[in-house]
Formats: structure tokens, C-alpha cells, sequence
């Protein structure tokens, strides 16, 4: 343990299980708090870092609430850990040193996260973190134009939170997407002026606006073109702006396009499946570019996930 | 019983400390790992392929999850042998562990080159071969099937590592594993490291496509342990043990007692892969284990256990 | 969508009513299932292999459990030939489902016995070779891996079978199962029948013997789904589909997703073995939720699964 | 279903768990109420029988319970269902049908019984069974001697209460021995006239005995010592005595050997490895004698558990 239990570095710890509440149809909000030496390696991590889970050990949940289409992958034991952001980081300060607690936002689509319905107040979880780089907030910054897509939702309302606590004069606003009203992580309410907006980007007095594929909240079509109207509208400056996206990677691609036609910096937060989290295995490969034609991959979880998205080779 | 145990063994000419190491391709360059354990307390790390140049590796999804395993189709992805000595040769330096270097190339002179290169360095203690792996397209796999192939490479690899052991690491996809494993003993091999992955497919039933970008890949974890052991034990009785040559077995291995298993087998010495991404630091709880494990029966050193099977 | 869907397969002449069958040494003789699930509608069996002699098989243990898997090495216990027509066939008879015998024996005379004397019987529809059982010491592990004996072996069983289909079951663990395949249907195999165990062992730490009695015994289960995959759809790219002859696939299949999986990779039907010991319904169960994934996926036919993989 | 939801076949279902207590270290007591359907096919269950669970998806209890030779096993997934004997089986008549309460008792040994740690009250499990030809009691049966051998004691205990509540006539008397006294799954008590006696046999009013190898409780030395000893003194008659045994196969041998020195019929339950339980797998054969020199394989699960000692081959 070359390095110890500090701040800016990563380990392996426990966490308790405060409270794992649905949110919405196969979404969940989960808080831990991690115990001491946990608390001592989160407790200056920044949006856009995530953490790995070793659920291999959870029961699984009764038949009857398992939907149907996962009852036959349900039966598949989990081996490797599983990675997630969070969507905020509490660090309370004590006089045994720091008390950290964490929210993720999940959704339920395979074997693992499905195992994670059956975590109740008091479990306690094995985690790998904090890792990857987080979001790069430059301290010229004066605008931070937030697109989230579906489950991409996390790092972004915790770079919020963040921004608001630490750069309480940056500018934000929140664009979010999603297929369909349901498959928003969110609670929408109606705003002051500007219709449907997200409740916990309001209470952050960020300004957000929604966006779904068919229509079924908010802006018809795809958070990238909801944004790309209000940029057109509002124009900000390319020297003080930047965009920061996370979400599927077509939207991130859309994402990146935007942030070109617009002159603007833009950081990503890609995904890959991963087996180790820590740069060991190479299994999350990111193709980058490091000339006109060349390229090279970097690793999603140690140099990643957030990219600067003109160096990102977006795939299909 | 206040007797200090013995678990250091012979392995090919060098003595190691303990006989776990990290398997090639699941420990990085051996730095990462640092963060999570104390590597110098590790029998060795088995640096992941180096190739004479870097090597992108595949597109993804490289990895994916399967019942008590895992696939993957990584493309041997290094970053070169000039970089890597370079690179990381000073920082291996640091590690205070032995290093050893897996290889891999497309024709034989790759290899050649690579080794001629490293067998300068001070910091690596010896090589092993990757003439196994099932995820390189032109490369490796006909020269890990074909006895006749193994003895050429062998050999000239062989000349090429000056003072430095060989470890040839074997398929396990194959007819008759000892055919091979005997053509690379009298080759020049110092050692055999059996068992690398197995070729497989998972299929995504909604897209009707394989979930590896490269189709296939190769199966590691505890699913393949059992079908290591065997290979293990018969490849000791009826190569490793009447040449005299140690094996360094592998495969699914999570716990002390499943390095145990393979060491009654017929291993002298261990790789930990797989589960090393699970809890990073397994492999030194291992050894921990390990001198529970030999406290509790009596074992005052741990050779004792190689080939033991009654 | 009320549409109805058709799960009938056609399999080496014979039309089954849908491609689930269960495994050879998994479900008996067939009778003590159909204490669990109506046996009429599964698309068939797999009698264990019947010997021309009774077998009383090996000592005990006779099986382990693994991660994700269990060994097994039963040492082809059957009542034998005469006992088997006289006491089990006229149950057979009342099934209701398409029956086939797999069959084994020491010398290639044994199998064609036991199939000249079985290609009488009404209720048989077919035979399964097994040419790759791993625990059977004398027997017929060689045939299995050489394409000159499963040629010749292939051969004369089927110049025994009458009118009846001849399925080949293929051992895993060679180097190149496809030439294995080849050879199996240039002889007139009418189907080929993957994947059989692999070959594997159980270590007891505490005593240092293997856990089984016989030492070995073949890996099945889900931990080799993932190999049995890759293993068809080879097969079938390169042999089966090629020379027009289904594969019957199997190896780790628990649900209808596992089913799907094989189909895409190449199967025409499938085998359903260890997960019947766990579940004793698994099969018809499996054929329930076949039916859910079509109308999902608005598949009016199964058969367009086969080999569909992109 | 070629049968039928019915007295005297088995079949799959659920059960609840009541309780389950630990009665000694590395000792449970597991109570469960079987479902409607459970319970048609158990109410007419005898001892001797058994059932198989399917524990494949019970969380392992926390790291620091398991108990230390276990810790590495325990990462073991698990696969095929365990059979267990059942102690007690309480039908309980009402008009929507019988309602069967279970009881088993327990060793944790592997990764499967660490696992049925961590069962609680109203979790539900998955049964098969209930499986096996249990002892057989001739109407003319006038004395039962039980020998029980470490684990073997619950379909003993099972016989036992049969048999006081179905054969109130017959004389029946129980040894139990164990290598230790924390091997002995019973509450003892000091008896009137014996010395110790197995509180579960005592409340029955069946005497009992305890021998453990090491003489740290009752007798000193082998169960089938004791026993033996026992036979000596009270030499019951042949023709309307059975000897009921349960526990390892080398005490089973040395009941044989009782039984025929002493010219008694004598029934074995015996145990073996079992992967289906159900007569499909062949895995859990038993070598049985049919002539002078001649054996043939029988299957402990569907032939047995139960067989005739003198029949039996016993293993080493
Ligand atoms: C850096 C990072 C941060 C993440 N943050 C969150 C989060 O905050 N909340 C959340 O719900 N999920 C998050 N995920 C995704 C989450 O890890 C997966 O949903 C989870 O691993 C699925 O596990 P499973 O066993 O339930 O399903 P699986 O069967 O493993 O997967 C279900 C489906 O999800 C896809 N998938 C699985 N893993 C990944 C991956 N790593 N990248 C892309 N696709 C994948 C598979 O292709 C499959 O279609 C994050 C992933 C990464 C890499
Ligand atoms: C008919 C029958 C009735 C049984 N009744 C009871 C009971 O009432 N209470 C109870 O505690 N146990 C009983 N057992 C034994 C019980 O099934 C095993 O202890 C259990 O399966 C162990 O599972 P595990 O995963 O915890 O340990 P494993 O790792 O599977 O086994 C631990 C140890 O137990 C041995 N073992 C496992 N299964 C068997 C078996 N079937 N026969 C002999 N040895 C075995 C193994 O060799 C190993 O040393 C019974 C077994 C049978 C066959
Ligand atoms: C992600 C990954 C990458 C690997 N890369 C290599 C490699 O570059 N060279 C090699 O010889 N083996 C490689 N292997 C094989 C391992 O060294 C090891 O032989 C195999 O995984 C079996 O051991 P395990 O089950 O403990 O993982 C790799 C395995 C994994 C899982
Ligand atoms: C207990 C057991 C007995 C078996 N006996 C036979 C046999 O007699 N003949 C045969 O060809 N295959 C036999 N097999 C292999 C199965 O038919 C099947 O090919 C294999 O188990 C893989 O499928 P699975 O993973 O679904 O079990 C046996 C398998 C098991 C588990
Ligand atoms: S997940 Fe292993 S290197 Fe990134
Ligand atoms: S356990 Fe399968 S036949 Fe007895």
C-alpha cells in the first residue's frame, strides 16, 4: 500500500446501506455511508468519478418482482464488480475525521443491478474507489451548459450540486433526455417560466429543461437538439463555456458535434464495460485521437471516463 | 506452534519468495497494483504481452461477463518494447518483486526481438511465452497447437534469453496437452505454464450478434479451474515431473486453497488473474492463507505440496 | 398479437415439436421425469447410454459440484441391452415423446449390437453416438479424438441403424473439433451432437486425493455454456451448415435466453442436462418462455433462429 | 404431471421458514410451513424420507460468522440443491387441506449450509421431495433400537416420534454418539436412572444414551459400543427387534456387524452425494449385494436412503 489512506487516492472499503428507494419503474436511488477509510479516500472526490460494487454476494429478489424480460439472465451468478457514478457526495466533517455519504442512481437491467433491489437499510457493500478523473472545471469558467441522456444523469446532478457549492458563480443550465418520460431519473415539475424542469436541478436553482424521444415530457425529439436551439438562442461564449455531456455514446457523439458547431470546449463521460476499474485488464478501451489521422486507446477507467470530446472517436 | 514457515520455492532456476504470482494481462505493468497491496510481497508479476511494436489492441466490448468467468478479447494491447523499456522498466525496478515478461508476436523473430532486447535488462528475471492466446488473429494459436512449431520457437527463443528462464505457456485447447507440453520441454523450456484461457462466445440474443467486438474470446475464472487441475496433474505425471521442470498452473484460482489444489496438482508456482479484478489485493491475502493453511497441517514448507496428489 | 407460433423443428428426418430435448445421463430412462412435467411435450429425449452388458459403473463419489458446474463420472451405469428392451421400452412406449438411445461400448461391435437390436423397436426414433464419454477407462476416448476411428465407428453404426437417424456426439476437448466434425459426416452421421464434458478434477485439500472416485470426470453445466458456443457456431460455419446437417447443441443451458443463444450460433435443437437436476421442469419451462422470446421478437417460426447469427 | 398433486409422490414447491435457531455452534435447527401444495405431497411423509433444497440463491452470511476453515470455500457459488433429512413432520389438518410444519437440523460443513445461516423467519424457499423410501415398520415390530451417529440424528429423532405416536407399543430405546460432546445435535439431561439422556428422546419417553469417542460426554468410546454393550445385557429377540442406524458409513458397518452378531434385522440410512436426488443423475450409487458374490448398484436416492444392513456393501 504504497500510498495509504488519503484523500486523491483509491481503495477498497465498506459502505452501509442508508436507504434504497424506487424512484420510478426499474430505477433506484440508493445513499451509503462508507466507513472510516472510505470516507478518508471520498472525501475530496469530484462529478464524474465513479466507484465499482461488489454485489456478487446479494441475494436476489423474489420471483414476482423481477421483470420479466431479466428472469432468465437473473439466474446468472455475478462474478466481476460493477461500476457506478454518483449523483452526490456528502462529506460530513467530525473530529475521528471525515463521515462520507454517497447517492447513485441506478437502473435495473441485468443480473447485477437487479441483485442491488434486495439491498436494504443496514447491508453493508464492498466498494472499489474513488476512480477515473472527474470533470475539469477551469477557473475561468463562467458558463456550464449540462446534457445528460438517460442514465448519464448522475455525474451530471452531482456536478451541479458541486458547481453551486464551489463555483457558485458559474452559470449552469440542464438539459435531460431520454427515450420516454419513464426512463427520466428525475422529478419533473412545472417550472416558473420555462414548463417542465427538474426538480432536483431547481432546488439547486439550476435551470433545466427536458427533452424525450417521443414526446412524452417536455421537448419532442433528442436533448441534443433541445440544447442546440437554446444555444442558438443564447449563444454563449466560446472562451467562458463549456459542455458537459454523459449519456449514451450516440448522444455524446451529437454531443461532440454540437460543442464544434458552436465553438465550445466539451468533456464527456463515456462508458465501457469493465472488468477490473483500475487500469489492469484493458477491457475499457477508449479510441483517442493523437494526430490528424492517428489514433490510440486510452483506458475508460483510469484516464477516463471524462474526455475532452474532439479527441474522442465516437463508435457506430 | 511458533515454527515459521517456509513458502518460498524453486522455480525455474530462480527462487521466489512464495509461489503466487499475478498472471500476464491481469496486472498491468505491475504499477497499478501497487496502490492496492504491497507487490514486493508477491512471488513475482508477470508483465502482460509486450509485442516489438505497440499494439492497439481490439475495438470493444473486449470483456464480458459468463457464469463464474469472464471472456476476453483484449488484442494483446501494449504499448511496445521500446516504450516499455523505458517506460516502465524504471518503475519496475522499484517493485522489489521478480518480474517476468510475457511475450507475443506474430513470427518468431517478434518474439526473438523482444527477448534478445529484455534479457539486457537487470530488472526482468525471465520470460514466458504466450504462444496461447486465442485472441490474435494471424498470430499465436497455430503455433500453440502444432508440436512441431513449439519446438522451433522454443528453441530459438530459448538461445535468445542469455541467462534468463524460459516459461512456455501452454493451450489448453487441445487434444493432447502433454504432446505439446513435451515438445517445448525439449525445446529449452525452464518451465510450463498451463492453463492460458479458453476459446468461447457469448451472443447477444436481442442483436443476434456476439457481445465481443472480436466475436470470440477467451474464458478465465473459476468456471475453467476444474478442467486446469486435470491438466495440471497430467501434465506433472507425464512431463513436468520425469523431466524434472516446475509448472506454474493457473486458472480460476481465488483462494488459498485453490492454489493448494493446484500445487498437490503438480504446480510448483501459481498465477492469480481474474480474480484479482474482483478484490485487487487477492493475491497477498493468498499468501496469508497459504501459511494458515500449512500451520494447520503441519507443513513446515510448502514445496512439500508440488505433485503430492495421493 | 395473436399469432401462433411454431416451435417445430426438423431434425435428422424426424419433425420435432419443438427443439428441447433433454440430455443423455440426465434423465434416466426417461420415466422418473414424468413425475415432474408432461413428457409429451418436450421435442425429445436422450436415454443414457445403454451398453450391450450392464454396466454397474464406478464407485462413489461420482460427482462434485464446481463453480457453475458439477463433474460427473459415472462410468456409463445401464441395465444393458436386453433389460433395457424388455423393462424400460414398453414405459418409453407410453412417453409420448420422440425417444433416442445413446449408446456406448468398448469396441466399435458393442455400439452396432446395441443399435441393430434397438433399430427394431418402434419406440426408438434414433441413436446418439457416444464416442466422448471422458470416464471410461478402456473405452471410448480415442474414438473420439481421431477422425480415422469416429469415420470407420460412424460407419458401421450406421449401417446398423436402419432408416433411423444417427446422431454424433463430438468431444470438446481437441484441437480441431471441426475436422472431427467432418469426419463424423463423410461416414453418415445425420446430426452431430456438441458439446459432450470436458475432462476435469476435484481436488479434497484436506486428504489430497481427487474427490472422485474415479479420479476424473467430465465437466457440465453453465460454466462451459460459453465454450459450447463457440463450438457450434464453428461447427456449424464450417461443416454443418456447409454440408446440410443440424447440430444439436447443448452445454450449460438453463433457460430459454441459453436456448436462443445456441439456436443463433448454429443448433437445430438443444440438450438439457444438469439444470434438470436442479429443477427437474427446466425443460418444458424452457420451451414456455421459447415461445415468450419469439412473440417478442415476432418469430413466427424457430427454425429461422438457426444459424442466424450476424 | 403423470400424477398429480398427491399423498405419497413428490413434486417441487415453496415453504416458508419459521425459524431458524442455532442450537450449538456450527448447529441449526431450520423450521419451515410448506405450501398447500408442499403439503399434500409431505402429510403422508415417513422417517427416513428427505428432501431437497435449493439454496443457490441465499446471500452468505457476513465474513466474520463464517467460520474460518470456510472462509475460502464459501466463495463458491452454488449450484445443485442439498438434501436434508427432516427431524419432525407435524401435519396439521384444516378444511382447506393438511398444513405440513418441517423441521431439520443442520451442520454447517460447505458453502450450501454457511448459506442456510442466513435464513429468517418468512424467507421462502425452494423444496423438492419428498424423496426416498423411508424405514420400514413390520406390524409385528415389538422393539426399536435407534443408533444415531453424529448428523444422522434427524431421521431418528423423526422414527423415534413415529413411532410413540403410531406404534405407542413398541418398546424403543436411542443411542447417540457424536466424536465430541459439541457434536451431539441434542440437548442433554441427567437423567433418572441412565446418567445423561437426549432431552428430545427423554420428552418422547424413549430412554437414551450418549457416547462420544473422546468421553467428553456419556460413554466412552463407539456408539455401536455402547449399543453393543447394551445387547448384551438385554438380549431383545430377534424376530421382533429391528436396529435403525444413521450416520457414517463406517458406524453403519459397525451396526452391520451389531446387528449380525446379535442376529437382528437391522435398517441403515445411508448418504451420499447426490446431484438430482431424484433418480436421473446415477450419481449416488450404493452397492448392493444380490448373491453370494454378486453386487449390482442400487440408488440411494430413489432405492433408498434406506436399506437392509445385511444387503448393504459398505465403502473402505
Ligand atoms: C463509469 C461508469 C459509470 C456508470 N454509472 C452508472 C450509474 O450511475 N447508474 C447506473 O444505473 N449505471 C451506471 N453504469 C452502468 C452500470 O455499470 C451497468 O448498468 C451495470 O454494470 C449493469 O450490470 P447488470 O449485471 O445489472 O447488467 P448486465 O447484464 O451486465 O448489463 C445489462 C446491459 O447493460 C449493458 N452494460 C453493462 N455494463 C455496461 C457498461 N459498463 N457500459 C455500457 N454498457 C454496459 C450491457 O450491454 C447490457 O445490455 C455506469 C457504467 C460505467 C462504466
Ligand atoms: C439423504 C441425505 C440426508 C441428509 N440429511 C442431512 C441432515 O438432516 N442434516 C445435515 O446437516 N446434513 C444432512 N445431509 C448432508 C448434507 O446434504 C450436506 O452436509 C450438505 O449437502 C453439505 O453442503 P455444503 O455445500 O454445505 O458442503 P459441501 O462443500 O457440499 O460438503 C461439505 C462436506 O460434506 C461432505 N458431503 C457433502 N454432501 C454429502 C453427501 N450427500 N453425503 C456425504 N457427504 C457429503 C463433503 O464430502 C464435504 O466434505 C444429508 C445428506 C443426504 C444424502
Ligand atoms: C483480461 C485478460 C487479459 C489477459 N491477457 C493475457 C496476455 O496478454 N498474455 C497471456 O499470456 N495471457 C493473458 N491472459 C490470460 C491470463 O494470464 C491467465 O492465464 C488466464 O486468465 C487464466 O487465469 P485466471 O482464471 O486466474 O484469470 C489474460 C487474461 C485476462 C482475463
Ligand atoms: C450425471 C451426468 C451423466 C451423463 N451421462 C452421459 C452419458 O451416459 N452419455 C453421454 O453421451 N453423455 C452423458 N452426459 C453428458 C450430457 O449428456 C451433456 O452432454 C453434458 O452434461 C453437457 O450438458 P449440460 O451442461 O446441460 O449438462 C452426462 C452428464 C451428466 C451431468
Ligand atoms: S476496466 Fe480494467 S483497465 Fe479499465
Ligand atoms: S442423486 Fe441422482 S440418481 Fe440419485
Amino acid at each position: 500500500m504504497k500510498n495509504g489512506v488519503n484523500a486523491g487516492h483509491k481503495g477498497v472499503f465498506t459502505a452501509e446501506v442508508l436507504s434504497n428507494q424506487q424512484i420510478r419503474e426499474n430505477y433506484y436511488r440508493l445513499n451509503l455511508r462508507l466507513d472510516a477509510i472510505g470516507s478518508r479516500y471520498f472525501q475530496s472526490a469530484v462529478p464524474g468519478q465513479f466507484l465499482e460494487l461488489d454485489l456478487s454476494e446479494l441475494p436476489l429478489p423474489p420471483e414476482e418482482k423481477i421483470p420479466p424480460a431479466l428472469r432468465d439472465s437473473a439466474h446468472r451468478h455475478i462474478l466481476l464488480r460493477r461500476p457506478f457514478s454518483f449523483s452526490d457526495v456528502i462529506v460530513l466533517p467530525s473530529h475521528e475525521g471525515p463521515c462520507v455519504k454517497l447517492e447513485i442512481l441506478y437502473c435495473v437491467l441485468g443480473p447485477a443491478t437487479l441483485r442491488m433491489m434486495s439491498l436494504t437499510s443496514g447491508t453493508v457493500v464492498n466498494v472499489l474507489g474513488p476512480l477515473g478523473n472527474g470533470f475539469t472545471i477551469p477557473k475561468t469558467l463562467k458558463r456550464a451548459i449540462l446534457i445528460a441522456g438517460g442514465m448519464g444523469a448522475p455525474p451530471l446532478l452531482h456536478l451541479g450540486g458541486y458547481l453551486k457549492r464551489h463555483f457558485s458563480e458559474v452559470q449552469t443550465v440542464c438539459f435531460a433526455g431520454a427515450r420516454s418520460c419513464e426512463d427520466l431519473p428525475f422529478t419533473l415539475k412545472i417550472g416558473n417560466i420555462t414548463g417542465l424542469v427538474l426538480e432536483e436541478f431547481d432546488v439547486l436553482g439550476i435551470p433545466s429543461r427536458v427533452a424525450t424521444d417521443d414526446g412524452s415530457a417536455g421537448f419532442k425529439g433528442f436533448v441534443t437538439e433541445c440544447a442546440g436551439q437554446w444555444l442558438s438562442d443564447n449563444r454563449p461564449h466560446p472562451k467562458d463555456t463549456i459542455l458537459y455531456a454523459c449519456g449514451p455514446e450516440p448522444m455524446l457523439a451529437e454531443a461532440a458535434k454540437l460543442a464544434e458547431a458552436f465553438d465550445l470546449s466539451c468533456q464527456v463521460s463515456m462508458e465501457r464495460r469493465m472488468a477490473c476499474g483500475i487500469g489492469l485488464c484493458q477491457s475499457c478501451a477508449v479510441e483517442i485521437k493523437t494526430g490528424a489521422t492517428q489514433t490510440e486507446y486510452k483506458l475508460c477507467c483510469k484516464d477516463g471516463p471524462v474526455f475532452d470530446s474532439r479527441k474522442v472517436v465516437f463508435q457506430r | 506452534m511458533e515454527q515459521t514457515i517456509d513458502l518460498s520455492v524453486d522455480f525455474a532456476g530462480l527462487k521466489l519468495s512464495n509461489p503466487v504470482l499475478t498472471a500476464s494481462g491481469t496486472c498491468g505493468y505491475g504499477d497499478e497494483l501497487a496502490e492496492f497491496m504491497d507487490v514486493s510481497k508477491l512471488g513475482g508479476v508477470i508483465i502482460k504481452s509486450i509485442t516489438p511494436a505497440p499494439r492497439k489492441g481490439n475495438p470493444t466490448p473486449r470483456i464480458v461477463e459468463t457464469d463464474a468467468g469472464m471472456l476476453n478479447a483484449i488484442g494483446l494491447a501494449n504499448i511496445g518494447l521500446e516504450r516499455f523499456v523505458h517506460e516502465k522498466i524504471p518503475i519496475l525496478e522499484q517493485l522489489g518483486t521478480v518480474v517476468f515478461v510475457n511475450v507475443a508476436g506474430q513470427m518468431i523473430d517478434d518474439y526473438v526481438q523482444v527477448v534478445r532486447r529484455l534479457s539486457q535488462e537487470r530488472a526482468i528475471a525471465g520470460f514466458e511465452l504466450n504462444i496461447s492466446c486465442p485472441n490474435v488473429k494471424q498470430g499465436s494459436i497455430s503455433f500453440g497447437t502444432d508440436p512441431s512449431q513449439i519446438r522451433q520457437i522454443t528453441g530459438q527463443v530459448k538461445a535468445a534469453c542469455g541467462a534468463k528462464p524460459l516459461i512456455v505457456k501452454l493451450t489448453p485447447q487441445v487434444t493432447d496437452i502433454c504432446v505439446l507440453a513435451r515438445a517445448a520441454v525439449e525445446a529449452g523450456a525452464d518451465a510450463l505454464s498451463l492453463v492460458n484461457t479458453f476459446t468461447a462466445m457469448v451472443i447477444d440474443i436481442e442483436n443476434r450478434r456476439p457481445v465481443l467486438a472480436n466475436r470470440t474470446g477467451g474464458l478465465s475464472g473459476p468456471a475453467i479451474k476444474p478442467i486446469a487441475i486435470y491438466l495440471v496433474s497430467k501434465v506433472y505425471q507425464d512431463v513436468a515431473k520425469p523431466a524434472g521442470i516446475p509448472i506454474l498452473g493457473g486458472g480460476g484460482i481465488r483462494t488459498a486453497s485453490d492454489v493448494v489444489e493446484f500445487m498437490i496438482a503438480g504446480a510448483t508456482a501459481v498465477t492469480i488473474g481474474t480474480a484479482t479484478f474482483v478484490q485487487p489485493d487477492t493475491a497477498t491475502r493468498v499468501i496469508d492463507n497459504l501459511r494458515n493453511y500449512c500451520e494447520r497441517k503441519g507443513i513446515r514448507s510448502i514445496r512439500q505440496l508440488t505433485g503430492s496428489l495421493q
